[in-house]
């Protein structure tokens, strides 16, 4: 057995605001109605939290269920927990048309810090980041530069973005730009 | 710049999230169509220079694809819906008559 | 004699020296000037040359309407051309060079234009230089093209970054002067997100310098208050140094911000573009004051009058000493008062007005100034610099009546408001006759995505000049942006203001009003681009007449300043040649950006490394070191070839086609598309997706699919491995991962959304690595962990299991004819087995291959590549696919198109390998001549070449094509010209060159 | 008519130019001609002239809703060159690029057809490959093109980053005969020669109503009244689904906004036309010294001749990547043009469904380059029933599945 590496393999950066990829993420895409039973459970088992409403990301004991189209979620765990939580959302799902898929490994996760965090993701990211308009708990399915990503503000005020891992360099590289010292917008 | 309403999202977005993808309600035809069903249905478009219904894919966004009452003059958009449906919902068609009295577009108005 | 005074100069720190160089000549000015201030302040009257006429040009404005300055700013990997002196902050080290003369600003050959400019007016080129042909080209052109162009072009990449910004408001105020203040305090103080963006430095635009009193304070000190209580407010964010360079739909605009411009090298961003999304958009963006069309107005002293005031009042600079006024309007009189207190002689002020003004033009009279009235100028003479002026009545054909010896003249015809972001998302204009301006008309503004109006002008960009009603105005249109955001705006006091009245204006297009044609063909009207009176005339007279053909044929209002100066003088004029009202000949359309934005603000952080996302796989970073020379494939960078130290490029292909071949290659195949879709009707859906039949695909088994667009094109093919009941994992081509996964949900979506089915896009989740070849089977029974013997896992099926401890999924599957394993597994331990697997390989001589190699060993397979043998207009029949094509589906997308009268065509083009007759490699792409030319001369052509290599297997070249009636000329032999002048004979084959019947991949 | 020369701008220059007479007049419509055209653009003209001049068809109106030649012929980025892949495509094209050879001598009126040559970059293994086999079918079709490498290629533009890193340039299509030419003299000098003819020009007359008799046309209906004719030519670009309305048809095309800008003039920087396809953007110098730039184009219907602002943004990006010394110009002026985009992004010569209508549509991004060869072409399909230029064009390759796809040999239409 070999440790798996995540994309970038923890890097870090620090400017007008702290850059740090996430390291393993566990990440199960689940897609089937949100609104039903077996999907809830799932949800339920693999993070400890209720299904998100439209544009939220809820926080559970084991993880977070962020939002992503009203028949997808992204539910966040441990990584080495994945598998076996993967096992226990199918479970739950039993017969009911839906989908479960592990996707750990196809995503790079990044969390960005600090004063002038809520700039830095405004330079990048076509969405309004002042305070009132993005708040904890709220999700974002958007384009962050060139490449898709979701952005989410987490309990304590920093941001998760995800993307996929293929993208992870530019992302970063991006992120680090946008944070360059001496960069600040000043406006949030 | 256009700023779309995406009616899986909830949210107003910048173009940039979006793709668009043409006229709307295009009914299909496959084996057993006359040539002339086949052309229109691939190829033959309204283009109109006024009200103009559309496809549109939240493509950064959710995936999903709706459909958005446009004028291709003023680029006033009338409201959007869900792509599942075969025809303008009432609502849209009234908010466009509201604005453009008289308008009609292929079948509908 | 342009200079710096003692007294005034508001803007200017006279504790801080600077020093700058013009020309190379050291120069000095104090922090806060303008290079416009400074170089007036050094009697440095010549900056430039036009651009037809290379004619002298000075410095006629004090902000962002200036058409004539423009410098050559910086050195080296910071120099930048055209930079306009009147808005370019003055910084110690500042280095500016003059532009468009030779070999001097002093001495410049092209001025013999100006002395030729008779016979060159607007448009002469259209009707010279046609014969004989072939001089345009060679003569002409190169001398045309070198005498025009402005500044000369930087040499060195930009040293600098850009960025740029999402800004959100619900009220975005362009222009910071007193209405912009105003606006936003109204909106802000209802409650609405207020985003404030002026363009210079300064808070407050023209009215510390016009006077005025406003609730009791001097205006500077008013807008001081204002400032600061925007600034305490935090619903409120002012910016300065930043530009709305454009108003686009549904409330989209750009600000413009220069961050370092004023201290090029520091930290941070030079330019950040500011992307903002408002709800209501007031653009407070002043007005600007129009020259007078006189013969010699463009004789550098001559220069607008506010502009002049300006340089007195801000910078404490006189641009002359003996200076003659020349006015339509009240406003003008305000420079000669200024000047006058202090001490310039002001010699004269003329008003064309036949009874001149108001309270103004007494308070003038008061210090001892002579106004003449009905007067103006009938010509200013003087090389570099004004030396005399001569004075006519204005009503008359320009006789001279006196002429005066002076050397500066300010001039005044009027304002126009600033409509430019009103108008350029569609906002309409309205002329009002008295006030001879263009105003926004309100009941035509540009409108949103709700179809209601989205913009408002305030202020001055309303065409309300008075301080008061300007203020009143401004109020009014922050209640109604607040309103129309669903905020109530308090009702406020509006500010208490004691100003002058002022006399109307009294239009004039034309100085005299009959002026002479040889006085038309000296009156300018675009200075820069060195367009007259007598231009537009000509215009019209030859048929010109919209005023876009004006524009167009002139080139009126075309240069860097887009016609802030030139365009309604232009337009009357052009009213007045044609007998139409001003409304009907109407204005040209105004564009963003409101001045010209650097491109390096446009493209943002998109350059160098950000340019485009580069995507990796998981094993990405151990190629380069390995010796991998990439291609780009969509945005991956795929090793083409694993060149080693002594080889060619070429070389190492063949080595690692021969490799793979006789040992064991290894492929890092992780781009390949892998998408996941599940549900009960998943099998009847692949089957509407592929062509051939899916859903009766066993569990464990693989199957090869193709895949058509509705328009019966094959768009990407693939193999499919049916993990369960529900779920099938479809493989697609790199380029397909993205597409194809859009193509299925769209499908989903939009079609068949009744159809129980979900997919997900799983390309990323895994790294695919394919090991092929004789010992690939080797290789993985070194590694152990399953069994991958022919009857555990035989061809064309998938197992789950794990190589040397790390859980991977097996495919039986193979591009190359050869015994080859494709194998998935977690991104995140890709790299990890990718090493395990070079490991094991060395004792088999294993070596990484790249996609050079795959594509000649499909080829030698006879396998189709998409987007080789395919190109968007092949369909599967004519590459020979018709077996995956299922003939009893009823239906699938591509298949009604397939039944058109051309794709059942006969003569369709259809796929046969080819050999060339001595070996060689066919050139890529040549086509196969038949007898003949068609209807349009053109030579026939009965097939082409879709790829071809060289083959190291065969030790030849092998070529694949679509050919006329192809496989049933079978050892026919055609002809292909190469571009390379040779032709090649070619002699049609079965595409599969290589193992026929299957039995090296089979074991 | 004052024939144009140096001679007579000299012998005008002592009379301050007060002696020249109309470019073209300015008549009233008359009530019936044999031919109307609408839309005086570049092909509308261009139609018209070669009516006349091939056929001695000069009972013409060319009926125009603004000011000639402000359509798309009014604001495109004047790139010419026909080395295109598809036979057909290159047969026009490369007839239009050698009349615009002697179009100034032809009109007498210099329209600037500058030779200056053109270059389409392959900055991929694919580009490569579509641009050889480019360049073996135009040797066959008769068009002169060049396959050349990176050091060629950075010698005729010394300003070129061919090292990447991104996209490193591996080689180009090179068009030596290719180039550009002023768009506006082109409108003007075919207006002026049409017009000489008899022709009659009117502006400001909107096409409102086509009148049938039956499936025939019989006239049209204007903002200046009826007129009668025996031949409609509809040649109105963006505005062709409108029109085809009127006639109670539909047509393969969308309506959508293409974008250009120009920067501020400097001194001649590059000397040929450059297209980078993979990166999307492509530039060239205007005799002025603007640098000459085309952005995208939007995918949704629009007819508002502005477009949205990204895709400027982006092809700003790749021209800094291609040329990395004009970050530092700056943008003068942008805009947009309503293009008409067909199916197969090929144009439509065709007879219609309703009798004696033939329509021109479809050059969408890229018909300036065509106008000489599809006037001429037009002209002989209306004057005769056929044209071999046209051929190929007519609008039965949609139902037939017939498709004319130029993209496939990396190809843009610009
Ligand atoms: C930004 C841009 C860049 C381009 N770059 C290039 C390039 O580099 N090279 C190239 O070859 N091509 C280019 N093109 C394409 C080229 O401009 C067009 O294909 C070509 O100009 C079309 O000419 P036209 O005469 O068909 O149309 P237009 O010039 O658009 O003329 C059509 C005329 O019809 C009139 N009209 C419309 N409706 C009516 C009505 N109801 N009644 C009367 N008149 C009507 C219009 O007002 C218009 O004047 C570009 C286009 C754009 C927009
Ligand atoms: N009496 C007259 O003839 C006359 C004529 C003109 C102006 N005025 C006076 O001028 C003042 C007008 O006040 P106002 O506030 O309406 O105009 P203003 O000209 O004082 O202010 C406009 C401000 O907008 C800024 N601006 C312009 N375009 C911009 C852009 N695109 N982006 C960012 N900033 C931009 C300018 O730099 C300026 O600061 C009053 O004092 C009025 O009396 C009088
Ligand atoms: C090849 C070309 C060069 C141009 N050069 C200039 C220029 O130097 N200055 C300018 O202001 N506009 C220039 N333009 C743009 C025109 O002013 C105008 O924007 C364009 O023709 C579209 O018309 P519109 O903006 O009136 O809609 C140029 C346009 C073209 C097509
Ligand atoms: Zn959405």
């Amino acid at each position: 057995m070999s440790e798996p590496i995540s994309a970038l393999n923890g890097a870090r950066f620090d400017g007008i605001a702290r850059i740090a990829e996430a390291g393993l993420t566990g990440m199960i895409t689940l897609r089937g109605d949100l609104a039903s039973k077996p999907v809830k459970a799932a949800v339920a088992a693999v993070t400890g939290a209720k299904p998100p409403g439209q544009g939220q990301i809820s926080f559970g004991k084991t993880g977070a269920a962020g939002w992503m189209s009203p028949d997808e979620l992204m539910l966040f765990c441990p990584y080495a927990a994945a598998p076996a939580l993967l096992a226990k959302a199918e479970a739950a799902l039993g017969r009911a048309h839906a989908l479960a898929v592990d996707v750990s490994d196809a995503r790079a996760v990044f969390r960005v810090d600090g004063a002038a965090a809520r700039e830095v993701m405004g330079k990048l990211f076509p969405i309004d980041f002042a305070p009132g308009a993005f708040e904890p708990g709220r999700l974002r399915r958007s384009r962050m530069g060139q490449i898709a990503a979701a952005v989410w503000m987490e309990q304590d005020g920093g941001f998760g973005v995800i993307c996929f891992r293929s993208v992870a360099g530019y992302a970063f590289a991006l992120l680090k730009e946008a944070a360059t010292p001496g960069s600040a917008v000043g406006v949030y | 710049m256009l700023i779309l309403h995406c009616p899986y999202c909830g949210v107003s977005a910048e173009e940039t999230e979006f793709a668009p993808g043409g006229e709307a309600h295009i009914k299909r035809f496959g084996p057993g169509a006359s040539d002339e069903e086949f052309r229109d249905y691939l190829f033959a478009r309204e283009n109109p220079k006024g009200v103009h219904f559309e496809r549109w894919r939240h493509a950064y966004g959710c995936g999903k694809w709706f459909h958005a009452a446009r004028c291709t003059v003023t680029l006033e958009v009338f409201g959007t819906y869900p792509a599942q449906t075969t025809e303008p919902p009432q609502a849209i068609r009234d908010a466009i008559s509201a604005k453009r009295p008289g308008w009609s577009w292929r079948e509908f108005e | 004699m342009s200079t710096r005074i003692a007294k005034q100069g508001r803007l200017i720190d006279r504790s801080r020296p600077v020093t700058f160089t013009f020309n190379g000549k050291p120069m000095k000015g104090f922090a806060g000037d303008t290079l416009a201030s400074a170089l007036l302040a050094n009697d440095q009257v010549l900056v430039g040359r036009s651009f037809k006429y290379h004619r002298p040009r000075g410095i006629v404005a004090s902000g962002a309407e200036e058409p004539n300055a423009l410098v050559g700013l910086g050195v080296g990997a910071r120099f930048e051309p055209n930079q306009r002196v009147t808005t370019t902050a003055l910084f110690d080290g500042l280095c500016a060079v003059s532009q468009n003369h030779w070999p001097s600003l002093e001495f410049d050959i092209g001025a013999v234009n100006s002395a030729l400019s008779r016979f060159l007016p607007a448009g002469f080129y259209y009707k010279t230089f046609i014969h004989p042909r072939a001089f345009w080209k060679y003569i002409y052109e190169p001398v045309i093209r070198q005498s025009a162009g402005l500044g000369k072009p930087p040499k060195e990449e930009d040293a600098d970054r850009y960025e740029h910004f999402y800004a959100f408001a619900d009220v975005l105020v362009i222009g910071g002067g007193v209405a912009g203040l105003m606006a936003a305090k109204t909106a802000a103080e209802a409650g609405a997100r207020v985003l404030v963006l002026e363009q210079s430095r300064h808070w407050g635009g023209r009215t510390p310098v016009d006077g005025g009193e406003i609730d009791g304070m001097a205006a500077e000190d008013w807008i001081a208050a204002v400032v600061s209580s925007l600034k305490s407010m935090p619903n409120v964010t002012l910016r300065r140094r930043c530009m709305g360079a454009g108003v686009y739909d549904h409330g989209y605009a750009l600000g413009y911000e220069r961050l370092t411009d004023h201290r090029p090298g520091t930290e941070g961003p030079r330019h950040r573009l500011w992307r903002i999304r408002a709800r209501q958009i007031i653009t407070a963006t002043g007005a600007l004051e129009r020259p007078l069309s006189f013969a010699g107005n463009d004789v550098p002293g001559v220069m607008l009058a506010s502009a002049m005031r300006d340089y007195v009042v801000n910078y404490g600079v006189a641009p002359g000493q003996r200076v003659v006024v020349v006015t339509n309007n009240d406003d003008a009189y305000r420079t000669a008062i200024t000047l006058k207190q202090a001490g310039v002689d002001v010699l004269r002020i003329l008003d064309a007005r036949p009874t001149g003004g108001g309270g103004l033009m007494e308070e003038a009279r008061g210090l001892g100034l002579r106004v003449d009235c009905g007067r103006g100028v009938a010509k200013v003479s003087g090389g570099k610099r004004v030396a005399k002026l001569a004075i006519c009545a204005q009503e008359g054909s320009g006789a001279a009546l006196e002429e005066i010896a002076c050397d500066a003249v300010a001039m005044s015809g009027g304002w126009s408001p600033v409509v430019h972001l009103w108008s350029h998302c569609g906002g309409k204009l309205d002329w009002d006759e008295a006030a001879a301006m263009f105003l926004p008309d309100v009941a035509r503004p540009p409108v949103g995505a709700d179809g209601a109006g989205f913009v408002q002008t305030a202020g001055a960009a309303s065409g309300v000049l008075s301080l008061s009603e300007g203020l009143a105005d401004a109020t009014q249109a922050g209640r109604a942006a607040a309103k129309a955001c669903g905020f109530k705006a308090k009702k406020g006091k509006l500010p208490e203001v004691t100003e002058l009245g002022e006399m109307p204006i009294a239009p004039v297009w034309l100085m005299p009003a009959s002026a002479s044609d040889e006085l038309r063909a000296k009156a300018w009207l675009d200075f820069q681009n060195d367009v007259k009176v007598s231009d537009v005339q000509l215009a019209a007279r030859e048929g010109y007449e919209s005023v876009e053909h004006t524009k167009r044929y002139t080139t009126l209002g075309m240069a860097t300043d887009q016609g802030k100066l030139s365009n309604i003088n232009g337009l009357a004029v052009l009213s007045e040649a044609l007998g139409r009202a001003i409304p009907q000949v109407g204005t040209t359309t105004f564009r963003p950006p409101y001045t010209p934005i650097s491109f390096g603000a446009m493209a943002g952080d998109a350059r160098g490394a950000l340019f485009q996302p580069v995507r990796h796989t998981p094993i990405q970073d151990w190629h380069g070191p390995h010796g991998a020379e990439f291609e780009p494939v969509g945005q991956w960078r795929r090793p083409y070839a694993y060149r080693r130290a002594d080889e060619s490029l070429d070389g190492a292909v063949m080595r690692e086609v021969k490799n793979t071949r006789q040992a064991v290659g290894i492929l890092d195949a992780s781009t390949l598309g892998k998408i996941l879709v599940k549900g009960p009707d998943a099998g009847r859906f692949l089957d509407m997706i592929y062509t051939n039949v899916m859903s009766s695909l066993a569990p464990g088994k693989c199957r090869y699919g193709l895949m058509c667009s509705e328009n019966g094109f094959l768009i990407d093919d693939g193999v499919v491995a049916r993990i369960d009941d529900q779920t099938f994992l479809c493989h697609t081509t790199t380029g397909g991962a993205d597409h194809i996964h859009a193509h299925m949900e769209e499908w989903l979506q939009t079609e068949w959304w009744d159809w129980q089915v979900y997919t997900a896009n799983v390309t990323e989740q895994f790294a695919q690595i394919a090991v092929v070849g004789p010992k690939a089977r080797a290789v993985l029974e070194r590694l152990g962990g399953m069994d991958v013997s022919k009857t555990a896992l035989p061809f064309m099926t998938w197992a789950d299991g794990s190589l040397a401890g790390i859980p991977v999924r097996v495919y039986r599957i193979s591009f190359s004819g050869e015994l080859s394993f494709e194998i998935g597994v977690k991104a995140g331990q890709g790299k990890a087995l990718w090493d395990r697997l070079i490991a094991a390989g060395d004792e088999f001589a294993m070596m990484p291959y790249g996609t050079e190699a795959l594509h000649i060993m499909r080829a030698e397979k006879g396998f189709i590549m998409i987007g080789d043998e395919t190109d968007g207009t092949v369909i599967p029949q004519d590459l020979g696919l018709n077996w995956a094509i299922s003939k009893k589906k009823e239906d699938f997308i591509g298949k009604r198109a397939q039944a058109r009268s051309h794709m059942t065509d006969p003569t369709r083009w259809k796929l046969v390998g080819l050999e060339t007759l001595d070996g060689s490699v066919l050139p890529d792409g040549a086509y196969a001549v038949a007898e003949g030319v068609n209807a349009n001369g053109q030579r026939n052509t009965q097939g082409r070449v879709s790829s071809t290599y060289y083959s190291p297997t065969l030790g030849r070249g092998i070529a694949m094509g679509l050919v006329l009636h192809g496989p049933e000329r079978m050892g026919e032999v055609l002809e292909f010209p190469g571009i390379d002048g040779k032709t090649y004979q070619a002699r049609i084959v079965d595409p599969v060159v290589f193992d026929k019947e299957g039995e090296k991949q089979n074991v | 008519m004052t024939r144009y020369s140096a001679f007579a701008v000299a012998r005008e220059a002592l009379s301050y130019h007060t002696g020249w007479g109309r470019a073209w007049r300015a008549p009233e419509p008359k009530k019936r001609y044999d031919v109307i055209i609408v839309g005086a653009g570049g092909h509308g003209l261009a139609t018209a002239y070669y009516l006349g001049r091939n056929f001695g068809i000069t009972n013409v109106a060319i009926l125009e809703k603004g000011w000639l030649g402000g359509g798309n012929t009014g604001r495109n980025t004047t790139i010419i060159r026909s080395n295109y892949l598809q036979d057909s495509s290159s047969a026009i094209f490369e007839k239009a690029r050698s009349l615009y050879e002697g179009l100034s001598q032809d009109l007498n009126y210099n329209v600037m057809f500058s030779p200056r040559g053109c270059l389409m970059l392959a900055q991929t293994q694919h580009e490569v490959r579509g641009y050889q086999r480019t360049a073996h079918a135009n040797a066959l079709q008769g068009v002169e093109t060049e396959w050349i490498g990176p050091e060629r290629v950075k010698e005729l533009v010394p300003i070129i980053n061919i090292d990447g890193p991104r996209y490193p340039v591996l080689g180009a299509l090179w068009q030596a005969r290719a180039g550009t030419a002023r768009h506006d003299a082109v409108a003007w000098g075919y207006a002026r020669a049409c017009s000489d003819m008899g022709m009659d020009i009117i502006q400001n007359c909107e096409v409102t109503g086509i009148r049938r008799d039956g499936g025939k046309v019989v006239g049209v209906s204007t903002t200046r009244g009826e007129i009668d004719c025996d031949k409609l030519g509809l040649v109105v670009a963006g505005h062709s689904g409108v029109l085809a309305r009127m006639a109670g048809f539909r047509l393969p095309i969308e309506s959508v906004a293409l974008q250009a800008l120009v920067s501020e003039p400097v001194k001649p920087c590059i000397d040929v036309v450059v297209m980078a396809n993979t990166v999307h953007g492509y530039m060239s110098q205007s005799d002025k010294g603007e640098l000459v730039i085309g952005g995208g184009t939007d995918a949704f219907n629009n007819y508002s001749q502005r477009g949205s602002f990204h895709h400027i943004e982006h092809t700003m990006a790749a021209l800094i990547e291609t040329f990395p010394i004009i970050s530092r110009l700056k943008m003068l002026r942008q805009w947009g043009g309503i293009v008409d985009m067909t199916g197969d992004r090929s144009p439509i010569l065709s007879k219609t469904p309703v009798e004696n209508i033939f329509i021109n549509c479809g050059w969408g991004t890229g018909g300036f380059k065509a106008i000489p060869g599809s006037g001429w072409a037009f002209a002989e399909l209306m004057a005769k029933g056929q044209s071999p230029l046209a051929e190929e064009f007519s609008l039965d390759r949609f139902t037939e599945g017939r498709f004319i796809d130029e993209s496939v040999a990396a190809g843009v239409a610009h």
